[in-house]
């Protein structure tokens, strides 16, 4: 295992010490692991808060800032983060406004979510979670945890917390998100597998020749492998998963505050259709460089054209990653005014940073 | 033996759970790396590592008090989905025997339905999609039919005992449909489950325990 | 060789068709191949010129845009661009205020661009060109091609960039550029080699244990080669070599544009000083995760703190990478009044976003 | 063969100079990968690849306007140091016979002069740096002063082209001080130089093609 690394044991601290000491503008606790952006709570703005395994950088601690996310929890490397994390960044960035959990959808993420909500809704404090399933490699949601989420947790994390920063409220804040979520759906393939430190070998194996379609975000197996195909074939097999996802239903658990309980919704997000505009995400899983993610969005474009679907805004970078794992992941969201308007709106975080 | 379960048993126990799981972990990250992402044995050790060292300040306190600072302590320690529920298995039994300084067998009933009763309404889950529930309900099922029916508390145990051992073989040919294992479908198919392996070594320490063959 | 690509003679055209369809704030040529702002040129405003060979993305195309280069040349991958390139773009961005032409120090990136001035001189537009030469892995200029430019000139594209959009005359940028350049060092290394797409093995090999000290930016041969370390004592490394070069001495050639003619000028970088401000770059070669960025930056900082040198500015990611290649390299860059008021000014390209 | 080499020779050598450097790619490649970065003879092939494109628009130009054209067309298509040094030779040994249709041996002489005094200025550097001037400026002296003591053409070139040889092997106990091969400093000891080695390749053609030996 060639890393840039000290000890093992030590990995995701010394990573957050470097956070902190390159950005004096945010808040880093250590015991327990939680960032925050210095001068919350900020009266009167809903907080909103995220969190899941560490080794997606920037996600999510990249996104704390002006615009974006109150506060990040990161877990261990893939491991979702414990309830007192959010707990205690909750207490530490909540206003009266409330706190909005954005919980990607992995049985532990949402697990740990769900029980914080408790304790945070027992500290008398208002809190919300939405759920991110965007990932579009898992078919069914009867006979499965549902689909990842994966890549529309960033452009959700965008937008939402623009909608804060200008005075939504929590329910306000909520249902955008839900909406960009029903709007949103990713596919993501690696070219290489990716070593979790604390495990100090590859988590799969890829043949020179082979490539893994379908996976998550956490070296996880894929739909399925196969010989590598020429970037043109890969992008199109990727994006026409997206694009020609029929609808997709499922039911989500939420947190009800005025009954202190959770309840079950029914969700449906609609396929997408000729005349949509969209916001792009091209990411690299990591160890891609960006020079072949262009490639990658020039067969996209391409195909979004050929479907009368407009690009109106596009981000192309690593977002939202397994460590050093080569590979990449298309995600699109359909975008109305209200999600342009906010995605357009002013950031400043370590990640993403316009209009400021 | 007699038919109860003191407050010395349960916390010989408890550290039992903590010295078994730090010898298991390879094996539980094991099974776990077959069908999961290989963390179930860290997780659990880590989690019963500090309820370990939460033990020595519980001295004085009641087995609900003891029962639920140790489902804290795997809630803020072990991450994951095992986690949560593991967690809420412990504070939810712990409502069952509140401020009780020892358990009778029917206790013991009662503190695992209430504990199950909270991994299902966390996780969702139902037997026979391959989770841990695969390992505890027909273990519930069993010592509460043997009690029911009369059997002393070492032999409702040990029932109880085999029939989570049954539970666990019998996730072996189940498809996956909850956790991280259902992403892989039909493939795990031929995999034991990793979180029903961890409750049947729990659940066969407090047996040891309870029959005083247990280490103190 | 995995990578997402086509034909490996499309790479170069395709990966710009991509940059063109995400950037339409770009116009891109392809014959000879080319990046320009939209709407230049811009009158009053010297053109800011740069270029190299591809793979080291974003640089320079990444960097097209408000407050940072009116166009840039992107040759083959790790080989310098023709003139003609840089001669057609100058003839399209050129304003009366003239073109400043920044030239990273190889023989191949001198000498073209040096052959470019001639021809774009002989057109009538003011042309200035000035050398980046940063990399203290190389030790002497007397036995050498000097030092090499490397992360430095991410720095003075932004600095000089922003001096240009706000009226700096050509003279202006030239001496804000030289003093950038003279202010700066670099230090990089290398945890796996990389593979140029027309070779199609890497370019050099190491072992599971084994790291290249002292790399440039196209995966020649390093200073030396060692056992992988801890990343405190590689951070170490590079950043005392860095920390305690000492005035380092050479003679650069620089267009005469009364006498149309070249001229040696005599340069002496002075070493940093206790009570010096930098601006700190710490960069990814391309397939190393910005997670480990942070390990690297922790320790830079601590090193900077004990000599006294404030980082007041940084940043971190993958700026001038070496296509897929896992390693960093280091700049520090002294930053006085003027060099920080030109490093917060808005930027807006592909690559480096703020204040608009 | 006469004392004069004719338009049409100038021709058939730059079209030979785009047949051997092609098969000679792999070689020069080579060479340069051993201290540089392994692209010289795809360089080179692709630069009189561009030149053997322009000729047949040439049939009618001067030799200096076809040794002026082939030299825009190497520095607009080789890249790298290669490309203007060598398109630079070749735009400036244009300067020296201009108009003309054939050339005296002494202006061949004066050809290489101007060529080599345009290769000094751009690269600045000089015999013993292991560069192509160690087969270009030898190669020079031997042609100018086999012909200033009354040899024929045909031996002066054979003269050259046995200098720039010796040169070419002279380049490979040298240190490099130019280009990228000198930031291996000792490292590049033991390596024969590729610059060179494409210099006196192309001399050799000259030579041949002079003396009737080259393929028409
Ligand atoms: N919804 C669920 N209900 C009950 N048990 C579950 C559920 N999801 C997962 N599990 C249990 O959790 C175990 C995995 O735990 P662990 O590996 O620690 O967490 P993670 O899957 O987040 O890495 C599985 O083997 C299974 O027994
Ligand atoms: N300053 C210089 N003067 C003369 N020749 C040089 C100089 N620098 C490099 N060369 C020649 O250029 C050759 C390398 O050319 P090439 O590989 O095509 O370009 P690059 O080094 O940019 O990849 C060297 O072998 C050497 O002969
Ligand atoms: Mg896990
Ligand atoms: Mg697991
Ligand atoms: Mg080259
Ligand atoms: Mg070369």
């Amino acid at each position: 295992m060639k890393k840039l690394i000290n000890a093992v044991e030590n990995v995701l601290t010394e990573q957050l010490q470097g956070m902190a000491a390159a950005h004096p503008e945010l808040n880093i606790s250590l015991d327990p692991k939680y960032i925050t952006r210095v001068g919350a709570p900020f009266a009167g703005k809903v907080a909103i808060i995220s969190g899941g395994g560490s080794g997606h950088e920037p996600l999510h601690g990249g996104f704390v800032g002006h615009g974006m996310l109150t506060a990040a929890c990161p877990g261990e490397v893939f491991t979702s983060p414990t309830p007192d994390q959010m707990y205690e960044a909750a207490k530490a960035v909540a206003s009266d406004a409330g706190v909005l959990f954005i919980v990607k959808n992995y049985t532990g993420d949402v697990l740990n979510f769900e029980t914080a909500a408790e304790m945070v809704h027992s500290e008398g404090i208002k809190v919300q979670n939405v759920i991110v399933d965007d990932d579009v490699a898992v078919k069914d949601s009867l006979y499965t945890a549902g689909r990842r989420g994966v890549g529309t947790t960033v452009i959700l994390e965008k937008v939402v917390g623009a909608a804060a920063e200008e005075g939504y409220g929590l329910d306000a804040c909520a249902d955008l998100a839900r909406k960009v979520n029903s709007y949103g759906r990713s596919m993501g393939m690696a070219l290489t597998s990716c070593i979790v430190p604390a495990a100090g070998k590859p988590t799969f194996t890829l043949a020179e020749d082979e490539v893994e379609i379908g996976i998550g975000i956490h070296g996880e197996p894929g739909q399925y492998r196969e010989k590598l195909r020429p970037a043109d074939a890969i992008v199109e097999t990727l994006a026409l998963e997206i694009l020609d996802d029929g609808a997709y239903k499922r039911t989500l658990r939420e947190w009800d505050r005025e009954n202190a309980t959770w309840v079950e919704r029914d969700v449906i997000d609609e396929p997408f259709k000729a005349g949509d505009s969209v916001i792009a995400l091209v990411n690299s899983m990591g160890g891609t460089p960006v020079s072949e993610l262009y490639a990658v969005y020039r067969k996209l474009a391409e195909l979004c054209e050929a479907r009368d679907i407009t690009i109106a805004r596009k981000l192309v970078g690593p977002y939202i990653t397994s460590l050093e794992m080569q590979g990449f992941s298309i995600t699109l969201v359909k975008a109305d005014a209200e999600i342009l308007k906010f995605w357009d709106a002013p950031v400043s975080t370590p990640a993403l940073r316009w209009g400021v | 033996m007699s038919d109860v379960i003191t407050k010395a048993q349960v916390i010989t126990w408890l550290e039992n759970c903590a010295a078994l799981l730090e010898t298991q972990k390879a094996y539980l990250t094991e099974l776990d790396a077959a069908i999961g992402d290989g963390d179930h044995g860290l997780n659990m050790a880590r989690g019963f590592g500090k309820v370990k060292e939460k033990l020595p300040s519980m001295a004085d306190a009641s087995i609900g008090s003891i029962l639920n600072t140790s489902g804290m302590a795997l809630i803020s320690s072990v991450g994951g989905a095992s986690g949560p529920l593991y967690g809420t298995f412990f504070m939810r039994a712990s409502t069952a025997v509140q401020a009780r300084q020892e358990l009778e067998p029917m206790d013991l009933v009662k503190l695992m339905e209430q504990g199950i009763e909270g991994v299902v309404q966390r996780g969702r889950a139902e037997v026979g999609e391959k989770t841990m529930l695969d390992a505890l309900i027909p273990a519930l099922n069993a010592l509460k039919s043997q009690l029911e029916a009369g059997a002393g508390l070492s032999d409702a145990l040990d029932a109880c005992v085999a029939a989570a051992e049954a539970g666990v073989r019998s996730t072996i040919p189940l498809v996956a449909k909850k956790g991280r294992a259902s992403y892989l479908g039909e493939r795990s198919v031929g995999h034991q489950d990793p979180g029903a392996t961890s409750a049947t070594l729990i659940l066969g320490l407090l047996r040891d325990v309870v029959k005083g063959s247990g280490v103190s």
